[in-house]
């Protein structure tokens, strides 16, 4: 039952050590640097330190209540990271699979769209834009 | 009211800065907005389309009408864009 | 993209190395023996071989096929299993987060009723009685 | 035809046995379980209630009603509770 924001990579394997232990189901979301036009190096993230850490905890909170979990774990990371790397993780366990799908993603939702995060794409000469929000990830937070 | 304004993302970028002390009698964010606006183009520029500038008061997300009375900390961004 | 049943235990993180590599979202899964009851010792999982192989390839290939996925993997173990250790697993690997969870979601539902596997609760005396399938497991896969 | 008949789980435990070879000259599935039925109590136990008696015909899950023309292996067991 733990929130953390941090600049160092995670390691899952170590983070999921006993991780679940009496629950029935584990669900692990991992979050990735993509390159998808083959010009960025990575990205930079930006975020909110102090809001961050309380929102984590609050949506972790939140989605324990709701979907009766046995623990929940969300890791994300800011400043630079090159493309293939690890953003961000959640996990979640619940006694039963339908629990702790939906957990995950409904913490993946609210972080998408409500966590205090900036993501900023790296280009080859080291310029690059803001990632706009989109309307998708706004419009999945309604089915919660 | 004495106020710690902070930004983030490109509203940091474009005001130059990622935090200032306000002196204000602002009644709503969106009084705060106006009077911000108005100090100069770097902050014209970044509160030019409110459709795109989210807002915390005292680190809880909040509409741009919320009142500011005792608060101490407000924060402008973009959309958020994590995970 | 590999499907695996074996009697030895598997190590989530050892198997995660690489995998996803170039996508933006990897999601795993992994079920765990649970003593609801606080008298089972473990479970006893038989399975079809051949059948069971066969069985978990073609889902795997159709998840990939209907989500776009950039990798699959599944693991499920068989033989007698203690309390508290991993049964099963399976990770997906895609574009984006929507893609990966449906398709986690999508072979569980699939496993949980249409894999050759059948599991035997052993009791605190080694007895113990087959458990029976549930109705909501088959009527999860109608939503595919 | 000769079918190499299996038994999973439950079937297997009545049945006494995880494996048979039949001799049979059975059209469909339903056809080669009353021929099983009838051959002794245990088997007779076993397919008592079809309804929770699955089959596969060369691996293939299949409804009861399959016809067995070019069969080698049928498979008869309980709902399947994997994951």
């Amino acid at each position: 039952m733990s929130a953390r924001v941090q600049t160092e990579p995670f390691d899952l394997a170590a983070e999921l050590q006993g991780f679940g232990a009496g629950s029935g189901a584990v669900v692990t979301f991992t979050g990735l640097v993509r390159d998808d036009s083959g010009q960025m190096q990575g990205l930079e993230i930006e975020h909110y330190p102090g809001m961050t850490e309380a929102a984590l905890e609050e949506y972790g909170n939140e989605a324990a209540r709701r979907f009766e979990l046995d623990g929940w774990l969300i890791i994300h990371r800011h400043g630079p990271l090159k493309v293939g790397e690890p953003i961000m993780m959640v996990a979640t366990a619940a006694r039963h699979r339908k629990s702790a799908f939906e957990a995950a993603e409904f913490l993946m939702d609210w972080l998408k769209s409500r966590a205090p995060f900036w993501k900023r794409e790296i280009g080859p000469d080291c310029t690059g834009g803001w990632v706009a929000a989109k309307d998708s990830d706004e419009d999945a937070l309604t089915r919660w | 009211m004495v106020l710690d304004v902070l930004y983030f993302a490109w509203l940091r970028e474009r005001i130059g800065q990622p935090r200032e002390r306000i002196e204000t009698e602002a009644a709503t964010v969106r009084d705060l907005v106006a009077e911000l606006a108005a100090m100069d183009d770097w902050h014209a520029a970044a509160f030019a389309d409110m459709a795109t500038v989210r807002c915390a008061v005292d680190q809880k997300l909040v509409p741009l009408d919320s009142p500011l009375a005792g608060a101490r900390e407000v924060a402008f961004f973009p959309p958020m864009t994590g995970g």
